[in-house]
């Protein structure tokens, strides 16, 4: 394993320490329990945004954290979903008084545990109101199973829910943006490699030299299937079918459209892959109106991409262009 | 225990999951270790029940919050109990049992730790309504487990992340059932060597 | 070789085309002969900055096109400076009027071919001044060879030479800030791996699995030595060390501190850098007041990371500050 | 010739610069074949200036304008000529060097392609001198630049990208020095084939 790390154990607390050294101005870091807070925070009478999830897919959660995004982000070990206590804590820190959304994505563990960490803040007296993200098309939607990973739409619900808790709006009315950035979101990835979780020294998974992951998470997860390795061009047609499909987006229809590397995909690719993205929707009929390219909800040091679209409104639009200041997303 | 097999579970959750079981485990069992070696309660209940919230303190994951609750659950069954015998081992299991299937909503089959911790519960009720002795209940209980855990190879997960594969989970052994077999083993070995039953689960290692 | 490319000759086109999509609003490219130029541009009366380089590094330089950093990119092929042609219609298309600064990374390719370009814009009667990067400390300075290599400082000498053009300095102040942010720069890099140039196909050089290549430049390049692979800490001392000495950095300086991932590194790792390099640089008694982390300056898909030191004054700082609104810095 | 030895060029400046020497080159003679088969100019200093222009603005690299200037310079030496007699080629081959030396400063013996081209640009000055004729003379030229060439190997580079290597660069043969070479010999052989000597430097292939 070659990574740029001390003690394999030490990587999420080093670099929490890091990017509290590095975001002095933007942020707080709380080392036991580990959480991440706004430094000017908290809001008064703002609704809190507060979100978690395992480490290892920065700058996920941490690096959103900021005026106009998240108040609060919980980090856990790599790729497991941080523990009640440590959000229960973020709770508390993060409340303006005007109550806490949690923007959850789906995995068993962050779901558990976000659900302990609701009986918690309610036994503190903290309104908390939470949303799921699954907008993973990869995963066969079903009643009777975990349903669809949250992944890209996650980056998405936390500018855009920000930006509406900025605005002053309630916490059902920010619950509901986040709600429907969720539900007109879709997304799925593909992995040129593995990755290498700290701890464990070796690729989660091998894959060969004319191989890909079709279908994968943000954990390394093998995906739903392996194919050979293909063009730039064929692999954003592979990904970009499904999720066309599953919407369905349709002619007219104005979208974002966001290209993700997975952590160790350099930003030449990405736009290889966007060029080829924005002229397939072009040619379906959709008007991109927004876009994202870079590194934004990674996988450790996989190598990859991720697509996601989501069919904005006006409103949805406005809150995506008002300002945000966090480390990783910075504008307006 | 959990320290010894954290390598094997969590090669176990590489292939059908994100390779994380084993290290979750044996952090919140080494936390637990600690808490316990710091003070022993003498109330069973209470040891269970400082057992569960330090797992839920620690491990994160989808098997920190189904063990944590389990624990907390047996815990609320033994509570104000300095010995455990056949019968509260019993009760306290099922309560267990149900605080995951009330946490998780998983089913039978569904390639879950509870495809191990069912039959096992079913196994300990039977021994102890044909009046079998702790030790051996305990033990035929773990064998139950261990049947469980192998029978979770063909299938396919509907629940945590390996549902996520589909029919490419089917073919591998579940984790978190490996897990709770290897918990299940390590307390009939514990009482069959304090011989007459009693002792709280023990300070996992 | 696996990447998210097609033809690996199409990889520089391809990337500009999505670049393009990408950035409607911010920078317009062409592509016979390949520039990039700020969309708004040119701004009639501003000191306008032109700089260029081989192509592989981004975000450098296209990703640095905008208001209050550059504007006018020159990508040559990979790794590749670009040609004389392609910097006079860039210097055509950024002229506002006011001369153009060059902005040349010192090497023999970019100096002679920005060389050149000068000699065709002075025929154009287009004012123009260079000033050459070439902070690089792996590399012994002498008169007698081509001399360091320009890395990091580059990205700070852009963002900060951009700001004093946009404040409306002149040609002779801005190139002389640009100069001054170079002289006052130092930086050193490492790689945990090679990287692959797409249309050849292989890594450039081979390392064991234990070893670290120690003075890397951003190309590829075999650094000066081979080393041990060691732990992030350490890494950083190695690293550090030589930086400090050269300029020298003395005590009670103020320094802005800068992290660069070479392209594959994820930020999880930079951030572990960036947690002892903070650590050692207040145990010397320097004062950080501003910090980069991220992969601005890149190689590729090489693992490994670099780090810069910029000595400030208050000027410098001031103009770190200003506005900036590129695809890859924005603040302000 | 470039497009055959586009991978060992390229190989050799993996070792000690990036890895794009053969691709360079590979793209500029194309560019010139291309534009040479579109019009060929009966002047060879025109021909020499077009090759020399074309490169300029296909390269890039350090090359780019190295080999750039070699051949405008070389156009300005035979402007006007429709062929060129041995003294002809000397007095271009001169004027190339001088401006390789000119626009990148490097000394004979800091490892680049002047220390092809200074011994080959004797080796016709000598040839000249005592009466030889044009193939001869090329060939004498050619196999000078490969001297040098070869004696690249062992030296320290003081210029261009591998000198960033110090003292890691010896034991290996440049990238330049070899492309030159190939050049030359490029350019003789075709002088032998066309027997009389006089064609310019034939479409490089
Ligand atoms: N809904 C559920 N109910 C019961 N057990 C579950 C459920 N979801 C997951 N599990 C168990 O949790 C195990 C995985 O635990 P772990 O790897 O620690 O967490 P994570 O999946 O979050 O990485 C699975 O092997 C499975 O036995
Ligand atoms: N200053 C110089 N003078 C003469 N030749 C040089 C000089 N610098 C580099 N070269 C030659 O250029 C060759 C490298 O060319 P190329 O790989 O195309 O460019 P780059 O180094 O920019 O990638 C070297 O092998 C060397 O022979
Ligand atoms: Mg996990
Ligand atoms: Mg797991
Ligand atoms: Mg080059
Ligand atoms: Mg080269």
């Amino acid at each position: 394993m070659k990574k740029l790390i001390n003690d394999p154990g030490d990587v999420v607390d080093e670099a929490l320490e890091g990017l509290a050294a590095a975001h002095p101005d933007t942020l707080r870091v709380n080392l036991k329990p580990r959480y991440v807070v706004r430094a000017d925070g908290p809001i008064v009478g703002k609704v809190a945004l507060v979100s978690g999830g395992g480490s290892g897919h920065e700058p996920l959660h941490t690096g959103y954290v900021g005026r106009g995004m998240l108040d609060a982000a919980c980090p856990g070990p790599v790729f497991t979903s941080p523990t009640p206590d440590q959000m229960a804590e973020a709770t508390k820190a993060a409340d303006g008084g005007a109550g806490v959304l949690y923007i959850v994505k789906n995995y068993t563990g962050d779901v558990l545990n976000f659900e302990i960490a609701t009986e918690l803040a309610a036994e503190e007296g903290i309104e908390v109101a939470s949303v799921l993200i699954n907008d993973d098309v990869a995963v066969t939607d079903s009643l009777y199973t975990a349903g669809r990973r949250g992944v890209g739409a996650t980056v998405l619900a936390e500018k855009i829910a920000g930006a509406a808790a900025e605005e002053g709006r309630s916490l059902a009315e920010v619950a509901a943006v986040a709600r429907s950035v969720n539900e007109r979101s879709r997304s799925m990835g593909i992995a040129l490699t593995s990755c290498t979780v700290p701890l464990v020294g070796r690729p989660t998974f091998e894959l060969g030299a004319d191989e890909i992951e079709v279908g994968i998470g943000i954990h390394g997860e093998p995906g739903r299937r392996r194919e050979p390795l293909r063009a730039a061009d064929e692999i954003v047609e592979l990904l970009a079918g499904p999720i066309l499909e599953d919407l369905p987006f349709e002619p007219g229809n104005e979208v974002l459209a966001f290209v993700n590397g997975m952590g160790a995909t350099p930003l030449l690719e990405l736009f290889i892959v966007y060029r080829r993205l924005a002229e397939l929707l072009e040619d379906r009929g959709l008007r991109v109106v927004r876009r994202l390219v870079g590194s934004y909800i990674t996988s450790l040091d996989m190598a990859g991409c991720s697509v996601t679209l989501l069919k904005v409104d006006q409103d949805l639009l406005r809150l995506w262009d008002a300002p945000v200041a966090t480390p990783a997303l910075t504008w307006g | 225990m959990v320290a010894a097999n954290r390598n094997y579970l969590t090669a176990l959750d590489a292939a059908i999951g994100d390779a994380d079981h084993g290290s979750n485990l044996d952090r919140g069992f080494t936390a637990v270790r600690e808490k316990l070696a710091a003070s022993l309660p003498d109330d069973t209940g209470a040891v269970f029940r400082l057992t569960g919230m330090t797992l839920l303190s620690t491990v994160g994951g989808a098997s920190g919050p189904l063990y944590g609750t389990f624990f907390v659950r047996m815990g609320k069954a033994c509570e104000g109990k300095a010995e455990l015998g056949l019968g509260d081992w019993s009760a306290a299991l099922d309560a267990g049992v149900e605080g995951i299937a009330f946490r998780g909503h998983a089913e039978p089959g569904d390639k879950t730790m509870l495809d191990a911790l069912l039959p096992a519960r079913e196994a300990l009720r039977e021994a102890a309504a044909r009046g079998a002795g702790l030790a051996e209940a305990l033990a035929a209980s773990a064998a139950a487990a261990e049947e469980g855990m192998r029978a979770t190879t063909p299938l396919v997960a509907r629940r945590g992340r390996a549902s996520y594969l589909g029919e490419r989970s089917a073919g591998h052994q579940d984790p978190g059932a490996t897990s709770a077999y290897l918990l299940l083993k390590a307390a009939a070995e514990t009482i069959s060597k304090s011989a007459s039953g009693c002792a709280p689960m023990p300070p996992a290692r």
